[in-house]
């Protein structure tokens, strides 16, 4: 079992082992929480734990990472995030000072995102088990609209945003880890996506067929994962894509490529075409232009949304892959990252 | 076959005669310059960087002249294809 | 300048395109080796192939330092990585390169302490901290990367570190060219010569390959257009009937290359009589390993290892792939059971293998990619 | 920070840090889950975190240990449980094959408790990190009853209950690490109490005060905690209190109090009295009779309540104490755990 | 028979309490000293004193022996912990004791290798299972332990497991009474005597207490009607006017004690000139060490501990607790500052200790707890 | 002082002189014996157990007899309190 970052390796074992062990219709592993009703209400559930190495980074630490993580999966399933629980599992001996820290920063992070933490458990594991402080956070959102979202709405024409640059998360726990001596003023860009997404319904409301914040393996990542559930093509400007100068430069000195870098505030919105075949209305053929611009003000017109993008399209051939046109001007796959982008010298 | 990245030299730490800050995009990193001994660096040089180590210096009078050939081909091809557009307007 | 975007200008690349089109002759086919691994991987990053014409094939050469690895000597590092008190340190590169028992990854799986590091003089470092342990850097690398190595070595004697050696598995480019030059199934019309090697070796041991073998070779950068001007350099050679070693790369490049560096590796290390290479067998004088004065950091020396010649997997067909006879995806088992996830040669583990490169960003006919994104 | 086994030590630290930092009118600590309205549905939300060593145990393992930890904080809110979370943190080179048996188990339970894992996330951690795997799932229900339940709703007159034999999953972990070499017939008690509760309800519905699985720290933490949050007495009598003659042989062993050991299948009870001021309305000062016993006998109708009991009653004198009635006829205070319970041999 | 539901009867107890009540003389108050922490145990688990006149007080005494441990002993079994490749092994009611600078548990957090086990013999097990390691067995314990130590030192020294020792912190119980019979500030009317410390022993060492000191004293068992028993034999004594020593616990304690299990100690360990007991002070010729001949089984002497005397803390009032000078209750941060959560004292820790017993199970007067359940 | 249990023996497994297996409520653990040399233990045979040690074989006879006083106490407590109640009746 190889490390997880979101790759291949870790997707293939959780989809081999859980969906054949948990097999039921609400499971869907490619979304990033379910969707059900309960008593007449539809609502949204989901979780992730967080094992990140530092805890503390600059622009977060472990508290708020796992409380917009939460936050932002119940956004991106359309639902507004309501209430979060959150499972510690503390290393022996853990500084309470840190834990003190950690939890000011989620009850900050929920606050910001008007949620709230309503219930929760601690366990403490030995000396040298946890690396410090484990967190795991589950939570429950209330679906307001009809249509659904996920990754296999795309549709031919549609187009393709992300709502700012790129990478940054992930470039900041690699330097944080402090092993490869390399200085940049990068930070973290967690950060609650609820109100982003708000925005952006309120602003094109059912035109929006898919939203998935970024997170292990990149962007990159998602776009696949799009792709191939909608069994669409998913064509992307290299030259559209934001990427900070800084998250450039580290990615350039470690081999890296920021497409497949975690980000933890940041997400991939695709929106309808409207009818002249790529998603746009004005009959150019272009994405650009109707919905996707009206998607990318309302994302430009919020603080989280300043960097947004339209950074492709998608198109029926081939299904099941991304394409990126290179700022080169020539053509490659953006296939799905093997394991964790590992630093490289070759 | 080796990942090599330019990096601009903005320091060169006194007492030290083979480290050097160079500066990636905006990112920094301290890297061994003994590889350069005998030719003289200052912050503002270029140089290729492998595996934290300076491999070259990066002569920036044979890249200008590099892209120089570059710009010529590329003008050349306008040239052409407007010579092209001409043509056929003609005929 | 920031000698990187400049390279990358779409403008410049479609008139160079121009230029590489006219220089072809009608009816004829190119066949250019791009020995370098890395350049492979800017062909394929950037989708460069779209501006060549059909008529132009670039044959991937051997220039993966992670590839020519053989598996036994990946099981002689893990050998050691497994021996008490031993931190094994490794560029991220070869962690996932399967050796007949695993990889590094599965290695550290199983409890040993494997660290990647960014350079030699991290591991050193980390021997330094960490004075109670065993400290094992993984050489691996053509001469790009090998005078960091021995420089790190020389650090090492200088500040007395006894706890930190080096695992040698460098190895050098020119006898593996003269082995695909001297191999009776390979037609080539010119080679795209490593430009980061040539840093430190110059462009001089090119010679012979122009002067006893005809061909015209270019050292040629890492950028797109770097590479694209280098085949373009080429062709106007081949059309001028000229075979010369031409220097593409004069920005980094010395005619000479870096003879501190050669000196550091000289001092260091010492030409193996024949050394392993995945896909290509055994060549002579292909490979460093520590001289006898630096005994205390070999640790070749100091650790017992097995040594065992590791037969490559039946159905892998990377030596025909690092010869460039056949693209990747003519190997039998291309995408189907070696896939950069499960890989059963090591072109398909590095990002810079032919079969990872083209796994990645190419596995797609050039053609259907073109129609597909106008 | 010291080992966490629901003990004083690890409730202070939760309660110091996290009330702190998390205080909103929902976080009930001393409750095992939230419970809320959303879009009109009133719901149950909990979530708890499992770093059980051996992974593997006579009668469960850490996977049917969580589905059911999960479906029983959900239960004993009065919510019929729905819906599951599962976040895994597994140990580099942790066993595919121990994998496997995890999620089949916890698919079992899962189809026992007739709920629904519907979303997940997986972590792979650094070798020696995790101990192999933390569980952590969280778990939302449904409220269907509007009368109160919990830990501060007991009066005096009010009965109190066990739904079986104490101990055995505690004592089972600590035979099971195998260090102790001590063989003993007994199996972790771990159950889904979702029917037992369902039935419990059904009979006596109105008259239960407050439901609590007895997991970590045991039944005397749970009646503490039952004394304080009410502002009563709870008086036990130590003969009632059903223990298998393995548990106690083992705690005999180990110098270990079986009220302070961990179940993970039964819970306590408390039903109101009937108006005589003892709770059984047969006016005889005794809490046994009225609705105590039909609470008992509805209990003992299901087949995870065969051993229920009838334990102890509800008082007003001492406030915020438990008394323990000796089976040698003495009395003595039942008070909050230290930390774990050790193995002591003075 | 089972030898423990059998003397846990409530009928036979009020039948005895009963006679207590009948054999006290109107107008006298009796004070008996249980000597032993298990006899306190027991007497604040079952409420024992339910079925006491309020005219007799039982008296907690020294004979716990994690409570009697001073706080620079437990610094040095941590210093000990903290050595490279040591495993202390301890029983689990040393975890939460404190020193000066913290308990076993603190360590541990801190990164030490302490581990909880049942028996020595189990800390001798750890020792074969990792040779590599350094294992440290933490005992305590009046003679009742001594001969399993002992025995385990024999074992280890026969199959020459080199990485085995002890770190030795014996007391024996006799000094210590002795000690407190002749502090000044006591009145005693006789003692319970210490029943599992007389499996070892036998009866004859207290004899010195019935003619010197014109004492009763009664081995006890430790069901709570051996020790309603011992009070009204020990009443019984006192009516009669008799001072002898009696063996309430014939059962299990055989009067001469357990000849092997004496010869075992005195084989290993000899008394040690003096030794400080946290409360009590230094008592001469009251614990044992290792002698010279098993030196490689002595941790004191393996490792260099630090051996700092550490003052018990101001508000401690241990000694006097421990004397039975002071009930628990009457010390001054008695559930205020001193809880088992937080013990000042070594009293609050151990279930055994007067103040945790209380704290844990009567903390609440008898009158009001008795009232309470009717 | 010290946490003593009384087990009964229910196997001496052959070819071991010092250890035995012993039954606590139906709960097992192989203890040593080696204390209790030169005394002949069978199964069947109760021991007071500490530390994974036993300390001393539990003499039945002795048990009883004990037992048998607290019943005499018992008894002649009934005829008391039967007295006393007759007494009272008779009043
Ligand atoms: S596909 Fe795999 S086996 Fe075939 S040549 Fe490429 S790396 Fe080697
Ligand atoms: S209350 Fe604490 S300090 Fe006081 S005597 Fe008891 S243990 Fe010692
Ligand atoms: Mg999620
Ligand atoms: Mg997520
Ligand atoms: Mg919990
Ligand atoms: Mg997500
Ligand atoms: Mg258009
Ligand atoms: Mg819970
Ligand atoms: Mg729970
Ligand atoms: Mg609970
Ligand atoms: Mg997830
Ligand atoms: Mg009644």
């Amino acid at each position: 079992m190889a490390h997880g970052a979101g790759g291949k390796a870790t997707q293939t074992l959780i989809e081999a082992v859980f969906l054949d062990a948990f097999r039921n219709p609400l499971l869907e592993p490619l979304e990033d929480g379910a969707v059900f009703a309960a008593g007449g209400t539809r609502l949204a559930f989901t979780t992730d734990s967080y094992v990140v190495s530092p805890l503390f980074f600059p622009g977060g630490d472990i508290g708020d990472l796992a409380v917009n993580g939460t936050v932002n999966d119940l956004a991106v399933c359309g639902a507004r995030p309501l209430y979060l629980s959150a499972g510690f599992v503390l290393e022996e001996g853990f500084p309470v000072e840190d834990l003190r820290r950690i939890s000011a920063s989620m009850a900050r992070a929920a606050a910001a995102a008007e949620v709230s933490i309503v219930t929760g458990d601690t366990k403490v594991v030995q000396r040298g088990k946890a690396d410090g402080c484990y967190v795991t956070t589950a939570g429950v959102g209330l679906l307001e609209r009809d249509a659904p979202l996920g990754v296999a709405h795309a549709r031919p024409g549609d187009a393709v945003l992300v709502s700012g640059p790129i990478g940054e998360h992930g470039v900041t726990i690699m330097l944080a880890r402090g092993e490869l001596d390399i200085e940049a003023d990068v930070t973290s860009d967690t950060a609650p996506l609820n109100g982003l997404v708000t925005a952006l319904l309120a602003a094109v409301g059912g035109k929006v067929r898919c939203l998935r914040d970024a997170t292990r393996g990149g962007v990159a990542t998602i776009l696949n994962e799009i792709a191939r559930a909608s069994g669409v093509a998913v064509v992307v400007e290299e030259d559209a894509v934001p990427v900070r100068p800084a998250v450039r430069g580290a990615c350039e000195l470690l081999g890296i490529d920021p497409l497949y870098v975690a980000c933890e505030g940041r997400m991939v919105v695709v929106v309808a075409g409207d009818g002249d075949g790529d998603g746009d209305g004005d009959g150019d053929g272009d994405a650009e232009g109707g919905v996707a611009d009206a998607a990318l003000a309302a994302l430009r017109s919020h603080p989280l949304g300043e960097g947004a993008a339209i950074v492709g399209r998608v198109q029926d051939d081939p299904p099941g892959l991304v394409l990126l046109k290179t700022a080169f001007g020539g053509t490659r796959i953006v296939d799905v990252l093997v394991g964790d982008p590992l630093p490289r010298i070759c | 076959m080796c990942l090599g990245i330019p990096g601009e030299i903005v320091e060169i730490p006194p007492g030290q005669t083979d480290l050097a800050r160079v500066d990636v995009s905006g990112v920094r990193r301290v890297v061994n310059i003994g590889l350069l001994d005998g030719q003289p660096l200052r912050p503002g040089d270029w140089v290729l960087i492998h595996v934290g180590f300076a491999l070259s210096k990066i002569d920036e009078a044979e890249a200008r002249a590099a892209l120089e050939f570059l710009e010529g081909i590329g003008q050349a091809y306008e040239d052409e294809l407007a010579a092209l557009r001409d043509s056929s307007i003609e005929r | 300048m920031r000698f990187v975007d400049e390279y990358r200008d779409a403008d410049k690349a479609r008139a160079l395109s121009a230029r590489i089109a006219s220089l072809c002759e009608p009816g004829r086919t190119y066949k250019f080796m791009e020995v370098c691994g890395g350049h492979t991987h800017t062909i394929y990053k950037h989708g460069l192939e779209d501006y060549l014409p059909e008529t132009i094939t670039l044959v991937h050469g051997p220039g993966c330092p992670v590839c020519v690895i053989p598996m036994g000597r990946v099981d002689d590092a893990i050998h050691i990585a497994e021996q008490p008190d031993v931190i094994m340190t490794s560029f991220g590169d070869m962690m996932r390169v399967p050796g007949g028992r695993g990889s590094f990854f599965d290695s550290t799986a199983q409890g040993a302490d494997i660290r990647m590091v960014y350079s030699p003089l991290d591991a050193l470092k980390i021997a330094r901290r960490e004075p109670d342990r065993r400290v094992v850097f993984m050489a691996i690398g053509f001469e790009t990367t090998t005078p960091s190595t021995a420089m790190t070595v020389l650090r090492a004697a200088a500040e007395d570190v006894r706890n930190f050696s080096v695992f040698c598995n460098h190895v050098t480019i020119i006898p593996a060219i003269k082995a695909i030059l001297d191999s009776p199934d390979l037609r080539l019309d010119g080679f795209i010569g490593p430009g980061h090697v040539s840093t430190i070796i110059g462009c001089r041991p090119y010679e012979f390959i122009a002067r006893d073998y005809g061909r015209p070779l270019v050292v040629a950068g890492f950028e797109p257009l770097d590479i694209l001007q280098s085949v373009y350099m080429l062709l106007l050679q081949l059309a001028e009937g000229r075979s010369e070693v031409e220097n593409q790369y004069a920005r980094v490049v010395p005619w000479a290359g870096n003879v501190k560096a050669l000196r550091a590796i000289t001092e260091v290390m010492e030409l193996r009589p024949y050394f392993e290479w995945r896909g290509l067998g055994f060549i002579s004088h292909s490979a460093l390993r520590m001289r006898e004065k630096y005994a205390a950091y070999d640790a070749e020396r100091l650790f017992d290892i097995p040594g065992n010649r590791v037969a490559d997997p039946k159905a892998c067909q990377c030596g025909e792939v690092l010869k460039g006879v056949l693209k990747p995806w003519e190997c039998k088992v291309f995408g189907t059971a070696c896939t950069p996830e499960t890989p059963i040669g090591t072109c398909m583990v590095s990002s810079e293998g032919a079969c990872a490169a083209y796994y990645n960003f190419g596995r797609f006919s050039r053609q259907r990619v073109r129609e597909a994104t106008r």
